[in-house]
C-alpha cells in the first residue's frame, strides 16, 4: 500500500521534473549549450504566478482558477526572457566549448538569483490556492487535487511542445537546426532566430512549470539549482533531444526520489539522484532513448 | 596504368634528377620481419573491413599499401597500431605478438604513426612539439627534468632539415597545412621509430611539397627507418616503394614489386570497379 | 538541493548585507558615550518570519531604555544604547562574517545572538575566539553550550526540552498515546529536540512507529506523511522550524493524516503561521518558554502585560516567546552594564555569569554552561467560541527593500479550507498550574472539521 | 610560460621579448612575491584586512590547482571544491575528534584529498570536455550530500573548532602553500611532464600514438591539483573554525576559482594567481561599496570573462606576442641561413586550417 502511495507521489512531482527537463534537453540538443540557469527561469515563472495572485486581490483570489489563469502569462513572460537571453548573450557562446557554456550560464543563474533576492527578499512564499477538501482517494491512495492539476498541466505543456516540434514549420526548422545547423542555413532557415525561438520555448515551459510549483509547493529565489540539476540527471538518463525520454526520465526520477524518501530516508534522496548523474554519464552516456550525449570524439 | 591522380608532375619528377632507382640498400632478410600480420580480420557488424590479410614488412624496406576507398587500408593500420583490436589473427613486431597491446605501448615499442588528417599539438610552439616527441621519456628521472641538450640539438637538426627552424617559436596551430604536415613528420622522426606507418603523406599538398616529402621519406629510410605507407597517388607509391600490397573489399588481392602490380590485371579491375 | 545551499551563500565569508543601523534617539548621545550592541539576524531566507520578531524586540527595548535616559553604568556615566543588526539571510557563514567584521571594523564588544542553532553555533565560536560576550535568545541546541564556550549565554531552554512538556501533556490525558511519529529537520536545533523527544518517548514506553529526518530544503512532506498515516501513530511530533510547520499543517489534510496530537517544536505559534495555514492550523500544539498571561516584574516595560501591549501597539501583532526572549537579551546587557565597575568585554561577561533578575520573559539566571534553566509551556490553537480573536491580525513580515507589501500571499479568510469558522486563538493548555483552557485532545479528524 | 628561451637568432617582437624576459625571471618574481607577502604581517596587516589577503592566497591556490587540470591538461573540472571539502573535513575531524595537533592535521588534509582524487579519477578521467565537467560537478554534489548525512562529519550542522592558532600562523601557512604550489607549477611546466600535459590538452589521440600513457599523466595532474586544494581546504577549515557542508563545498567558490584562472590566463602559471588576486580584491571593493550586490557583480564578471577574454590576460598577451613574432619572421619563412635552395614558400595553405593572420603567399 505504502509503495503505491510513494510511487504516486513520485509521479505527481515527476511530471514537473519532466516538463523542466524537456526544456533543458531542447536547449542542449538544438542550441548545443548546457543551461545552468534553467532552474532560475522556473523560479521566475513561479514568481510571476505568485505576484499575479497576490495583486489580484490576494485576499479574495484564493481560488485555483485565478492561479491557473496566470500560467499563460508566465509562459509568455518567460518566452520573452528566453528569447532575449539567446539573442543578447548565448549566441556568442553557442559554438564555444561546452565547458565555457557551463560557466556563462552559471554566471547568468547567479545574476538572476541575486536580482530576485534584492527585489523580493529570500523569504519562501507560497500561493494559497487550494481546495475545500484537498484530496481525492483512489484505492486508499491520497492524491491532492492541486498536485493532480499540476501533473496534468506539466504533461500538457510537454505534449504541447512535442506537438509543436513535430507538426509546425518552425518546429521542423528547430529539429533541422538541431541535427545540422550548416545544412539548415543552406536551405534558408534563419538559424539565429530559430535558436532564439528554441530558447524562448525552453524558458517558457520552465516558467509554466514554475507556476505549478508555486501553486503546490512554494517559491523562493534559491530554488532554481535543484531543478537544474534534476534536469541534468533526467536528460543524461533519458538521452538528448528525446522528449519521450525526458518524460519517462522525469517520472522515474520523481518515483526514485519518493521511494528513497519512503523506504530509506529523505535525507538520502539528493545523494541518490546525484550519484545517478555520475554513474549514468560513465555507464551509458547515450541514455535510454535519444541521441548519444557523448561528444563525437574523433 | 592510368592512375587517377596522374598529373604532369610525374614527368618532371623523372627528369628533375631525383634518382628514382630503387634504393639498393641491402635488405637483409635474416631473422623476423619488423612487422608481420597473420590472418588479420576485423568486422564492424556485418561488414568485414579486413578479411584474413597476411602481410609483412622487413627491416629497411619501404612498403606501399594501395586499394580503392573503403578497402580496409586505414582499418589495417589501426589494428597494427593498436588503435583497434582485430577480431581474428595476430600482429607481430620483430616476432613478438603485440595484438592485444594498448596503442601507447605499441607506439612506445618503436612504431610511429602519421595520420591522414595531420595531428600535431597546435597550442604549443613548434619547438615544444618536437621536444615533447623525443623518445627519452622512458625513465622517470628524465620526466621531471627540462628536455636534455641532445634533444634540443636533435630537434634543431630535424627542424632545419624540414626548413621549419625559422618558425620554432610560433604556435604550431598557426602554421599552414603543408608546414603542419612537415612538422608531424619531423616529430615522428624525433621519436626514433623503427617502423613508420604513414597514411597518405602526399595527400592534400602541392606538387613541390610532394617532392620534398618524397626526399624526406627516402632520407629517413636511409637513416634506418622502415616505412609502411598508404597512398592514393600512384606515381608516389610506384616511385618510392620496394614492394606493394593491394587491398580490395578487405582482401589482399595482390602483392609484389611496383612493376608486377602495375601489370596485374586483377589490380586494374579492382580500381575500375570490375572486381 | 538544500534551498539554503543557494549560491547566495557561497560568498558567505566575504559578502554581508547591511540592513539596519539603529542609533538611539534621545539626548544622551551628545557626548557620544554610547555602547554599541551588534549582531546578525535572519531577516530574510527561511527563518525571516521569526528573525523579524527578535529585531522588533531588540529595537523596542533599546528605544524604551534610551527614552528613559539610557543606562547608568557602574562606572558612573550614562550611556545610550546603539544597535547594528545585519541580515544574515538564514546563512551560518554569512552570520560569522558579519560578526567578524563587526568586531574588527566596527569595534563592537557586545554581541546580540542570531536566530536558530545552525547559525548560533558557529557565531558563538567567533564570540569565543574574539573573547566578546554574546547573549542570544534564538539558539537552543545543547551543542552550543557543550563546547566549553565561556562567552555564550542562551535565554532559551535547550532544544531537547521543547517536546517534553507536550509529551507529558499527552501522557496525562484519558487515552494516552501508544505509538508516536517523529519527523525531524536535518539542522542542529531540530536534531537536538528530536533526541530529547526520543528519550522521553522511550521513557514513557511509547513505541516510535516513524522516526525520519528530512533535509532543510525539502518543501514536500507528502511521502513522510504517508508513512505516518499508514503507521497509525497516535501523536505526531515535528522537530523543525516555521517553514516546515506550515508545510506540515497544509499537507496533513491533503494526506488525511488523523492524529490525537500534532505538535511542532518551533514556528507553530506565530501569527504568520496561522495566516498561511488558516483552519489547517487549528488544534496544532506548540511549546513556548513564556506565558503571555504571566505576571513578571520588568524594569523597562513594567510588567509582562505592559510588554505585550507595548509590542501590540508598536508592531500590531501579539508577541510570543521569541519577542519576550529578544527583550530579555537587551535587558541582560543593560543589567550587566549597571553592575560592572568598568566596561569591557571580560568584565561584562563576568557580570552576566552571575546575573539574577526578572523581566517580562521571566526570571533570568544562567547555569555555568551559559544556558537558562526553564521549562516549556504548551499552547494550542483553539477555534474561538468567542472573545478576542488572535489569529487574524495581519502580520508584517520580511522587509523588502522595494517597500511593496510582500507579506506571504495570504490566502485570505480561513485559507483554502471551506468555511473559516470562528477565528482561533492560541491558549495555554499545559501545565495545569497556568492552564487557560483544557487541551482539545484528541484532535478532531479532518472529516469532522 | 610558453616563451622558450631558445637561442633565437634575429630580432624578436618587443612584446615577445618582454614576455620571455619575464618568464626567464619567473623564479625571481616568485621569490619577490613571497618576500613581500612574508613582510606584510610585520608591517601591521591584521584583523579584517588580513582575512582579505588570506582570501587572496586561498583563491590563488584554488585557481592554480584548477589550472593544473583545466588549463594545462585540458580537463576542465567543475568539482574541484570537492577536494577542498575533503581537506577541510579531514583537518576538522583530526583536530576535534582525534585530538591531533594543528600542523599534522593540516598536513594530512592534502594526502587524504589525493586518495579521493585517485579513486574518483579512475572513473571520471575517462570522460572528456563538457561531460568530464558535468561528472565532476556530480561528484561535488554527492560529496555535499554524504557529508550532510554522515555522523562522523557532524551532519548538517558540521564541525566547530575552538582551540586554534592565532591568525598570523594561518597567514604564513596559506602563504607557504601558495609559494610551494607556484614553485612546483613553475618547475613542472618547464619539464617533459609539463609538455606532455599540454600535449594531452591539445590532442590526446596524437599523444597516445606517440607512446604516451595519457592515463598516468592525467591522473598525476588530477592528484596534484587535489593535493594543494586539499591542503588549502584543511588550513581554511581550521582558520574558519567552522566546517559545514555548505561552506566546505562552496558552490560559488567552485565557479569563482575557474573564472579567476580564465581571467588570468588558463594554461599559464602567473595567470591564475593574478586572476585570483584581482578578482578577490574586486569582489571586496564591490561588497564594501554596495553591500549585497557583490554576487550580481560576480555573475556579470563570469559572463564577461567567457565572452571577452577566453584566453585570459596572460594568455592573450602571449597570443599577441606569438602573432607579432610571426609577422617578423613568418614573412620570409625560414629566413634562417640554412634555408634549402628550393623557393621555399609555405604550402598552399588550406583556408580553414591556416589562421587568417597567416600571410598567404
Amino acid at each position: 500500500m505504502a509503495l503505491t502511495q510513494f510511487v504516486v507521489n513520485g509521479l505527481l512531482v515527476g511530471a514537473l521534473f519532466a516538463a523542466v527537463a524537456v526544456g533543458f534537453a531542447l536547449i542542449w540538443g538544438v542550441v548545443g549549450i548546457i543551461n545552468l540557469a534553467h532552474g532560475e527561469l522556473l523560479m521566475l515563472g513561479g514568481y510571476v504566478t505568485y505576484w499575479l495572485v497576490a495583486f489580484s486581490g490576494g485576499s479574495g483570489g484564493g481560488s485555483i482558477w485565478v492561479a491557473l489563469a496566470t500560467v499563460p502569462v508566465a509562459l509568455a513572460a518567460l518566452y520573452a526572457v528566453g528569447y532575449l537571453l539567446q539573442r543578447l548573450l548565448v549566441t556568442h557562446v553557442a559554438d564555444a566549448d561546452l565547458f565555457l557554456t557551463l560557466l556563462v550560464t552559471f554566471g547568468v543563474s547567479i545574476v538572476l538569483q541575486q536580482l530576485a533576492i534584492q527585489a523580493w527578499s529570500a523569504t519562501p512564499r507560497s500561493v494559497g490556492a487550494g481546495f475545500a477538501d484537498p484530496s481525492i482517494v483512489i484505492a486508499g491512495v491520497f492524491i491532492p487535487k492541486i498536485k493532480l492539476i499540476a501533473f496534468f498541466g506539466a504533461i500538457a505543456l510537454t505534449l504541447l511542445l512535442w506537438g509543436y516540434l513535430r507538426t509546425t514549420r518552425r518546429g521542423r526548422a528547430i529539429r533541422a537546426v538541431a541535427q545540422n545547423p550548416e545544412a539548415a542555413r543552406l536551405v534558408g532557415i534563419d538559424v539565429a532566430h530559430t535558436r532564439a525561438v528554441t530558447f524562448g520555448l525552453s524558458a517558457a515551459i520552465a516558467g509554466g512549470t514554475g507556476s505549478f510549483v508555486a501553486m503546490i509547493l512554494s517559491v523562493q529565489p534559491q530554488m532554481g539549482l535543484a531543478y537544474t540539476l534534476k534536469s541534468f540527471v533526467i536528460v543524461v538518463f533519458g538521452g538528448l533531444g528525446s522528449i519521450p525520454g525526458a518524460l519517462v526520465g522525469g517520472l522515474l526520477l520523481g518515483s526514485v526520489e519518493e521511494l528513497t524518501a519512503g523506504f530509506v530516508g529523505s535525507q538520502w534522496t539528493l545523494a541518490v539522484s546525484f550519484s545517478l548523474l555520475v554513474v549514468l554519464l560513465l555507464v551509458k552516456p547515450s541514455g535510454l532513448f535519444g541521441r548519444s550525449v557523448e561528444e563525437g570524439e574523433g | 596504368m592510368s592512375a587517377e591522380t596522374g598529373s604532369e608532375s610525374e614527368a618532371d619528377a623523372a627528369e628533375s634528377g631525383v634518382e628514382t632507382s630503387t634504393p639498393d640498400s641491402e635488405i637483409e632478410s635474416s631473422g623476423d620481419p619488423i612487422l608481420r600480420v597473420e590472418e588479420l580480420t576485423k568486422r564492424f557488424g556485418g561488414l568485414t573491413a579486413v578479411d584474413h590479410v597476411n602481410a609483412e614488412v622487413r627491416e629497411g624496406e619501404i612498403v606501399g599499401l594501395i586499394g580503392p576507398n573503403g578497402s580496409g587500408k586505414t582499418t589495417l593500420f589501426d589494428c597494427v597500431a593498436g588503435r583497434q583490436h582485430p577480431d581474428e589473427g595476430s600482429v607481430f613486431l620483430r616476432g613478438e605478438a603485440v595484438t592485444e597491446w594498448p596503442e601507447h605501448r605499441i607506439a612506445g615499442a618503436g612504431l610511429g604513426r602519421m595520420f591522414q588528417h595531420t595531428r600535431i599539438y597546435d597550442g604549443m610552439s613548434v619547438l615544444r612539439n618536437m621536444l615533447v616527441s623525443a623518445s627519452e621519456d622512458r625513465t622517470v628521472a628524465r620526466l621531471f627534468r627540462p628536455p636534455s641538450d641532445e634533444a634540443r640539438e636533435r630537434a634543431e637538426e630535424l627542424l632545419k632539415r624540414v626548413d621549419l627552424w625559422g618558425l620554432r617559436e610560433m604556435r604550431a596551430g598557426r602554421m599552414s597545412f603543408g608546414q603542419q604536415k612537415l612538422l608531424e613528420f619531423a616529430m615522428l622522426l624525433m621519436s626514433d621509430p623503427d617502423l613508420l606507418l604513414m597514411d597518405e603523406p602526399a595527400g592534400g599538398i602541392n606538387p613541390s611539397m610532394i617532392r620534398r616529402m618524397l626526399d624526406y621519406i627516402r632520407e629517413a629510410n636511409e637513416g634506418g627507418v622502415t616505412i609502411f605507407l598508404i597512398e592514393h597517388n600512384m606515381d608516389v607509391v610506384m616511385d618510392v616503394s620496394d614492394r606493394v600490397y593491394v587491398l580490395a573489399h578487405g582482401e589482399k588481392i595482390a602483392e609484389g614489386t611496383p612493376e608486377d602490380i602495375q601489370s596485374n590485371q586483377r589490380v586494374v579491375d579492382a580500381y575500375l570497379g570490375r572486381e | 538541493m538544500r534551498t539554503d545551499t543557494s549560491r547566495r551563500k557561497f560568498l558567505a565569508a566575504t559578502g554581508l548585507t547591511g540592513v539596519t543601523a539603529l542609533t538611539g534617539m534621545g539626548t544622551a548621545a551628545a557626548q557620544g558615550n554610547t555602547i554599541t550592541l551588534g549582531g546578525s539576524m535572519s531577516l530574510s531566507g527561511d527563518n525571516a518570519d521569526l528573525g523579524q520578531l527578535y529585531r522588533d524586540s531588540y529595537e523596542l527595548t533599546i528605544q524604551r531604555i534610551n527614552e528613559a535616559g539610557g543606562v547608568e553604568a557602574g562606572d558612573g556615566t550614562t550611556y545610550e544604547l546603539e544597535m547594528i543588526l545585519r541580515d544574515d539571510e538564514t546563512d551560518a557563514s554569512k552570520s560569522r562574517a558579519i560578526y567578524q567584521e563587526l568586531i574588527d571594523r566596527e569595534g563592537v564588544d557586545y554581541l546580540l545572538g542570531p536566530y536558530s542553532s545552525t547559525v548560533t553555533l558557529p557565531a558563538s565560536a567567533v564570540a569565543a575566539r574574539n573573547q566578546r560576550p554574546m547573549v542570544e535568545g534564538g539558539g537552543a541546541s545543547p551543542e552550543i553550550f557543550s563546547q566549553g564556550n565561556e562567552w555564550i549565554f542562551g535565554l532559551l531552554p535547550t532544544a531537547d526540552k521543547y517536546p517534553l512538556s507536550s509529551i507529558e501533556m499527552a501522557m496525562a490525558q484519558d487515552s494516552p498515546p501508544e505509538s508516536a511519529a517523529l519527523l525531524a529537520e536535518s539542522d542542529t536545533f531540530s536534531q537536538s529536540s528530536a533526541k530529547g523527544a526520543r528519550q522521553k518517548l522511550n521513557e514513557e514506553g511509547v513505541n516510535i512507529a516513524v522516526d525520519q529526518t528530512f533535509p532543510t530544503e525539502t518543501s514536500d512532506l507528502s511521502t513522510l506523511l504517508g508513512r505516518v498515516r499508514s503507521s497509525n501513530a497516535d501523536i505526531l511530533i515535528l522537530a523543525a522550524h516555521q517553514k516546515h510547520a506550515v508545510i506540515l499543517a497544509k499537507q496533513m489534510e491533503a494526506q488525511n493524516v488523523d492524529v490525537d496530537m500534532a505538535m511542532a517544536t518551533v514556528g507553530s505559534l506565530t501569527s504568520s503561521f496561522k495566516d498561511q495555514t488558516g483552519a489547517n492550523g487549528d488544534y496544532v500544539y506548540g511549546p513556548s518558554s513564556w506565558a503571555i498571561n504571566a505576571t513578571f516584574e520588568d524594569s523597562v516595560f513594567g510588567s509582562t502585560g505592559e510588554f505585550v501591549s507595548a509590542v501590540e501597539s508598536e508592531y500590531g501583532y501579539q508577541p510570543d516567546y521569541h519577542n519576550a526572549a529578544g527583550a530579555a537579551v537587551i535587558q541582560t546587557f543593560q543589567r550587566a552594564f549597571q553592575q560592572v565597575s568598568s566596561l569591557g568585554p571580560t568584565n561584562v561577561r563576568n557580570a552576566i555569569r552571575d546575573i539574577q533578575f526578572t523581566t517580562a520573559y521571566g526570571n533570568v539566571a544562567f547555569g555555568d554552561n551559559g544556558v537558562i534553566d526553564k521549562d516549556m509551556l504548551v499552547y494550542q490553537w483553539q477555534p474561538q467560541a468567542g472573545g478576542q480573536a488572535g489569529g487574524t491580525t495581519q502580520t508584517q513580515n520580511g522587509t523588502a527593500t522595494n517597500g511593496t507589501q510582500n507579506g506571504t500571499a495570504t490566502q485570505g479568510g480561513g485559507g483554502g479550507a471551506g468555511g473559516s469558522g470562528g477565528a482561533s486563538r492560541k491558549v495555554i493548555v499545559w501545565p495545569e498550574s497556568v492552564q487557560q483552557r483544557q487541551p482539545i485532545y484528541p484532535m478532531p479528524n479532518w472529516s469532522e472539521r | 610560460m610558453s616563451g622558450e628561451s631558445a637561442k633565437a637568432t634575429g630580432s624578436r617582437s618587443s612584446l615577445a621579448r618582454v614576455l620571455s624576459a619575464l618568464s626567464d625571471r619567473a623564479w625571481l618574481l616568485l621569490g619577490l612575491l613571497v618576500a613581500v607577502g612574508a613582510m606584510l604581517p610585520t608591517a601591521g596587516l591584521s584583523g579584517f584586512y588580513l582575512t582579505v589577503v588570506v582570501q587572496m592566497y586561498i583563491f590563488a591556490v584554488l585557481a592554480l590547482s584548477w589550472d593544473l587540470v583545466g588549463g594545462q591538461t585540458g580537463y576542465p573540472s567543475f568539482g574541484n571544491m570537492a577536494f577542498f571539502g575533503f581537506g577541510a573535513y579531514t583537518t576538522a575531524i583530526l583536530l576535534k575528534d582525534w585530538g591531533v595537533a594543528f600542523f599534522p592535521a593540516v598536513l594530512a588534509a592534502g594526502p587524504v584529498a589525493v586518495v579521493f582524487a585517485l579513486v574518483i579519477g579512475l572513473a571520471v578521467l575517462r570522460l572528456r570536455g563538457g561531460y568530464f565537467a558535468i561528472a565532476t560537478l556530480g561528484v561535488l554534489l554527492v560529496s555535499v550530500q554524504l557529508s550532510r548525512n554522515f555522523e562522523f562529519t557532524g551532519g548538517a550542522s558540521g564541525k566547530i573548532l575552538f582551540d586554534i592558532p592565532p591568525e598570523n600562523t594561518f597567514y604564513y601557512v596559506f602563504l607557504a602553500i601558495l609559494a610551494v604550489e607556484a614553485a612546483v607549477a613553475l618547475y613542472l611546466t618547464r619539464t617533459r611532464f609539463g609538455y606532455v600535459l599540454n600535449a594531452i590538452r591539445d590532442d590526446e589521440g596524437r599523444a597516445t600514438a606517440m607512446g604516451v600513457n595519457t592515463t598516468y599523466y592525467k591522473t598525476a595532474a588530477w592528484m596534484l591539483s587535489a593535493l594543494f586544494t586539499g591542503w588549502v581546504g584543511g588550513a581554511w577549515g581550521a582558520f574558519n573554525t567552522f566546517v559545514d557542508p555548505q561552506t566546505a563545498y562552496n558552490l560559488g567558490w567552485n565557479v569563482e576559482l575557474i573564472t579567476m584562472a580564465l581571467i588570468g590566463g588558463a594554461g599559464t602559471v602567473a595567470g591564475p594567481i593574478l586572476g585570483a588576486f584581482g578578482l578577490t580584491l574586486a569582489i571586496f571593493v564591490v561588497d564594501t561599496v554596495f553591500p549585497g550586490w557583490q554576487l550580481v557583480a560576480l555573475g556579470l564578471v563570469i559572463i564577461a570573462t567567457v565572452l571577452l577574454l577566453p584566453d585570459g590576460i596572460v594568455g592573450t598577451l602571449e597570443e599577441r606576442a606569438a602573432a607579432m613574432e610571426y609577422y617578423e619572421m613568418g614573412g620570409e619563412a625560414a629566413a634562417d641561413s640554412s634555408a634549402a635552395a628550393a623557393d621555399e614558400t609555405p604550402g598552399s595553405s588550406d583556408p580553414d586550417v591556416g589562421d587568417p593572420e597567416v600571410s598567404d603567399s
